[in-house]
């Protein structure tokens, strides 16, 4: 079962709902990151809400995903509620992980999400270990990666497609194209011209779609998820897209021109995709802006509570390094740091 | 700390077996036990481990709980940690602690983390098991004893059992635990036999260290080996010196008050561990005895390992390198 | 141990200018030195490198030798072996040290090996950067310091400045050393700023600690970020303590003679340096302290680091975690 | 200028006569070590001597190589003194590594030989960096890295031929395929039937070639190094082959069937091309005879002055670290461990 059938009416306004909770999301937490309210790093996931949504829609809740540094669109996508992101964004202990992860490191195995990843790469294994499970447990679920075009540069995401491939586990690798990693174009990364072509080293499936197409991305991925279930093995992605934001924010962009970001923008797969629903009768101008308004009254919520969390306390610092007590991080977390030598 | 289940008294029974077998029957007690347990590595199934440790656990659980896998440690223990978040209990066999290189990324930065950044809400009961240690010519790229990086590093429990009683103890303690257990195990010591308790529900609490010998005039704080060679020469100084072995057994959590409370006893320091000297496994010994027991200590405290060299091929080298039961007599010498 | 030049003097004229402009220099003179030099590393051109240390060096020595690479450590750091065996002399940048788990394989097996596998008849001058430490909110993948695993391993030698001189005087004999050398740098202290030696034969010794400031009663060892606050805690204790703060500066070879010298003096040791405390770069400074002035020491060593945990996100947690000022602070308390 | 020039029957005959060479080589030291003569792992090339004196014939003595745990064949191909290397394997201060390395180091950079690996898989970025000194040098040398058929699951050949390709370097990489990795076959390590298939991902030619015909391997790397040298970046070789002894001496073997090893065999690539080269004319079954008996002196000689040589002093131990003295390892070599706690 889906989570989200983009083959009815109300599962592609649900898509859309989606896609404009992440863009509300992320266009909230670039503010809140540029007037200082945010600390750390924050990478955004604007412009490319079409592969997170797309491919989230066609697994099961049951299906695990992992995901990478730009991972609150997979979050939302995967059903992750915005206000426990949005505290986590804050710091806050009532944040996904307590305060102790931040945007790099949102999580919540239980619905499926392996986490966000601050490591390039390292997402692949993690999902290929959970399709693993699947397997060795006899379960039936399938287990999705996604990485970005600089990420297939890494060795261990080739070592993971590998192992998938070799083992015919259920797993998808969706590579999110979206033109560059960091600074670096992803011709001055790689050698070819469409990623997909990674997936003949491998004996498996690749395809190259058009990653603003929210449906596309459905469909590829449904296809793959089939081919994952019936023990054939798993199937390489590659969406084509682009983040309409810099690197991360702050980033002063040297690298590419405006004309590109615009030519891009023009494919916003939010605006095209209702514009879609629009044309076929299955939406107005006034729902779109309702849907629109509706998600950013979402995320000011959060934004909201999120502000008023508690903070955690110092001594919290300590807590969920191990499932059972150490003596070493007990004694500093009592504030016990002798070292007087003991009796003379 | 203790494990997930209680340590068991049950040693009423004992068998004697060598340190392979006791690893073999940790791993066959703990697959039959729990269904989620399943081990993968490389040559780990029909080939029996190429130290021969998985064995013949393939007849019994087949292909799939036993699993080979290709040459990518990188992708299978992120694998491991990937299943271990998701519900199994995987326990991966890293050949030689050299090739943990292939695959610290997904150690320290998944396995460890994990549980920490995502606000303690993922289980990671992942077991790595790796061969350590020169001594058979095996050269530097087979040879190094690395485990006080994982000692060091944060979210990791790294144990280095010296005893077949340890080694099946602690194995099975690792795999129940639900935090990722590193076991670090010296390849010239697989066939060093002793008694190990029969009953299934043995095990080994993580982070209790064992007093292998009682004496009264120095403690030597040993691991893997070196136990061994300092229990026989502890025998053999008796009556000149009185000795007291520890086996650390655990690195990390580290049992200090074993350590100090023999330090209170004996006032002398000598640690015995396998790793380069300098930032290696001793300093953190004598770092807590100094922090705990300064006052006690009658001498500066010794220490005992390899020379800050790699392992070199030739006999005569590696000999020369190797800390063995001489080095750790000299250190004795040095403060009684 | 020195470097391959000889260390100048020429110290005549300084320049103010921040680490990040001092290594930035150390680079620029050693590239135009030497055209066997060239810089690697994930957006090192163009975008100049993530903390802006390569900033605009691309404009001027071009995209050869001011080179993006694709997002794989293990291969560019592998490829910098190679590069550095066959005569010329990379400096490696890895953006994050939480990241040289990815190319640690070729680090430890490759680098620091080959030398001493080869017989001493290969030469390996690569340089590697990277950068550490939290105080940013970068999470626990992003904010590690791991130096100690470097300063432990053989066959690396490991450098680690608190001051812009340092910064360079280190980061250019590294260029000019022989061997593989690893320079951590600290993430916060970019813009820390001092006085530097404009002389571009100025380099500074590999193995030597710095006395910074002189003092009677307790000797603060100290690296990186927390050498400037422990000098600057220092001058705020003047009068009512008298502390001694030496900047490390190399963690290999490390330079046991000055410590001791100041540990014979003052009597009293707290060693600072942001490592996880258990197996950390604090606890072989108190081993060395224990071999060669036990006799010497009126208290127990102290250490202030990070207490076994990751860096956690949130600024509250994050700064609990974090050693600093009070914390030296409360551990010269405790010992005068 | 090539080393042997394969297509002139002086070098047809050379390449014959490091075949023999490399045969014996390892013939006796499998010998030498079920003796106990010779410590520590022994990985031998019986059967794939085609496949290093192919690939070194191509290249120029200026040219690198990387090599493996089973590089003693590399080594004696690319022109290495049997003497040096079978007094390294006796662990002899005359051995190329002083007797540090045994036979799993041995290295002669001078020779452009960067060194056997126990690592595997860690060969082809040391030589992919060799081709980026070339590279950055302005020199006109091609670095060639040998790998195993295992060695293509690891994730760090990968980023090396991603380098490689995207920088267009002067590499080539040659797997060679003796279908198991230790006791693995390759089918259970791979999704593909030919491994060639991987250049795919990179954008570089890929092809099988029968790594039993060392004309075939010489062909293919003359190409790919007419390639690397134009600038035209890295090509990929993969060569069929095969072990005909065990992974190393001593493995009882337990994953394959003495059918196959025959089958194989026949095919013995020493044989066949001497055979090829009688049939021609260009050699009689006595030259041929005369070729290996003079190899097995050659290599007999070695192993004498191998047990011959002086055995390293125990202080040699503390030698080549690093390239300056380095005062820990300084007082270690002089014995000088005090720790005596100082003056009271
Ligand atoms: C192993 C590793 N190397 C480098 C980085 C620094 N880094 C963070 S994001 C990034 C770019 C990633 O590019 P891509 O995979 O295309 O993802 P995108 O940011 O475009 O979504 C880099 C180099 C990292 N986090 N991890
Ligand atoms: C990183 C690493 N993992 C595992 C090993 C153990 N090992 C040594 S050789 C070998 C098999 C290699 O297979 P292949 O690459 O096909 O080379 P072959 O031995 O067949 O020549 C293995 C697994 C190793 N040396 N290095
Ligand atoms: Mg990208
Ligand atoms: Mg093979």
């Amino acid at each position: 079962m889906v989570t989200i059938d983009l083959e009815t009416e109300a599962g592609r306004r649900e898509a859309l709902r989606r896609m404009c909770s992440i863009r509300a999301f992320d266009s909230t937490a670039g503010e809140l990151f540029a007037d200082g309210e945010i600390p750390g790093f924050v990478h955004l996931y604007i412009g490319e809400e079409a592969v997170g949504v797309g491919a989230c829609a066609a697994l099961d809740e049951d299906d695990y995903i992992s995901s990478t540094h730009r991972g609150h669109g997979h979050c939302i996508a995967k059903g992750l509620d915005p206000e426990g992101m949005m505290a986590e964004l804050y710091g806050k202990r009532e944040g996904y992980c307590n305060g102790k992860g931040g945007s790099m490191h949102i999580a919540d195995v239980d619905s499926g999400m392996l986490g966000a990843n601050g490591i390039v790469g390292a997402g692949p294994p993690l999902a290929t270990g959970a399709a693993l499970t699947a397997q060795v447990r006899g379960e039936q679920r399938v287990s999705l990666s996604f990485c970005g075009d600089g990420a297939v540069a890494q060795g261990q995401v080739h070592e993971a497609i590998n192992l998938a491939a070799t083992w015919d586990l259920p797993a998808i690798f969706l590579v999110e194209n979206n033109q560059f990693g960091e600074g670096t174009p992803v011709e001055k990364q790689h050698n070819i011209e469409n990623l997909s072509a990674t997936a003949e080293a491998y004996g498996i499936p690749g395809i190259t779609i058009d990653g603003m197409d929210v449906t596309a991305v459905y469909e590829a991925v449904s296809e793959a998820r089939e081919r994952a279930r019936a023990g054939d093995g798993p199937t390489f992605i590659e969406a084509d897209t682009y983040r309409f934001r810099g690197h991360f924010e702050g980033d002063p962009e040297p690298y590419r021109d405006e004309e590109d970001v615009s030519a891009w923008q023009a494919r916003d797969p939010i605006e095209t995709f209702a514009e879609r629903l629009i044309e076929r009768g299955e939406l107005t101008e006034e729902e779109f802006e309702a849907i629109e308004e509706e998600a950013e009254r979402e995320i000011e919520a959060a934004v909201e509570n999120a502000r008023e969390a508690p903070e955690p306390t110092p001594e919290e610092a300590y807590e969920d390094m191990f499932s059972q007590p150490v003596p070493e991080i007990t004694d500093f977390a009592r504030g016990d740091v002798r070292a007087d030598g003991g009796d003379r | 700390m203790s494990t997930a289940t209680e340590p068991s008294e049950g040693r009423e029974s004992t068998e004697t077996m060598t340190i392979r077998a006791a690893l073999r029957e940790a791993l066959r007690e703990e697959m039959e036990r729990d269904e989620g347990v399943f081990v993968m590595g490389e040559d780990v199934g029909v080939f029996g481990g190429v130290f021969d440790v998985t064995g013949d656990l393939v007849d019994q659980f087949g292909e799939e709980r036993v699993r080979d896998t290709p040459i990518s440690e990188a992708g299978f223990a992120g694998a491991g940690v990937g299943a271990a978040a998701t519900g199994t209990r995987p326990v991966v066999e890293i050949m030689f602690s050299d090739f943990l290189g292939v695959c610290m990324e997904q150690l320290m930065n998944q396995a460890a983390k994990n549980r920490y950044m995502f606000g303690g809400k993922t289980e990671m009961p992942l077991t790595i098991r790796t061969t350590e240690g020169g001594g058979m010519g095996a050269a530097s790229q087979h040879s190094g004893t690395v485990h006080t990086w994982f000692a060091h590093f944060p979210g990791i429990i790294a144990v280095a059992p010296g005893t077949p009683e340890a080694a099946k103890g602690l194995l099975k303690s690792a795999i129940r635990s639900n935090d990722p257990v590193m076991v670090f195990e010296n390849k010239m010591i697989y066939e060093r036999e002793g008694p190990v308790p029969t009953d299934p529900d043995f095990t080994i609490p993580i982070g209790e260290a064992s007093v292998e010998r009682e004496g009264e005039d120095v403690t030597v704080v040993a691991t893997q080996r070196l136990v061994g060679e300092s229990v026989d020469l502890a025998e053999d100084l008796d009556g000149d010196v009185s000795v007291e072995v520890i086996d650390l057994r655990s690195l990390y959590p580290l049992d200090t008050d074993t350590i100090v409370e023999s330090v209170e006893k004996t006032g002398r320091l000598v640690v015995a561990d396998e790793s380069p000297l300098s930032y290696g496994t001793h300093a953190e010994v004598m770092a807590r005895v100094n922090e705990e027991a300064f006052f006690s200590l009658d001498a500066p405290m010794q220490r005992v390992g390899v020379p800050d060299t790699h392992i070199p091929f030739s006999p005569v080298l590696e000999e020369e390198v190797l800390p063995g039961s001489e080095d750790v007599r000299a250190a004795i010498d040095r403060v009684v």
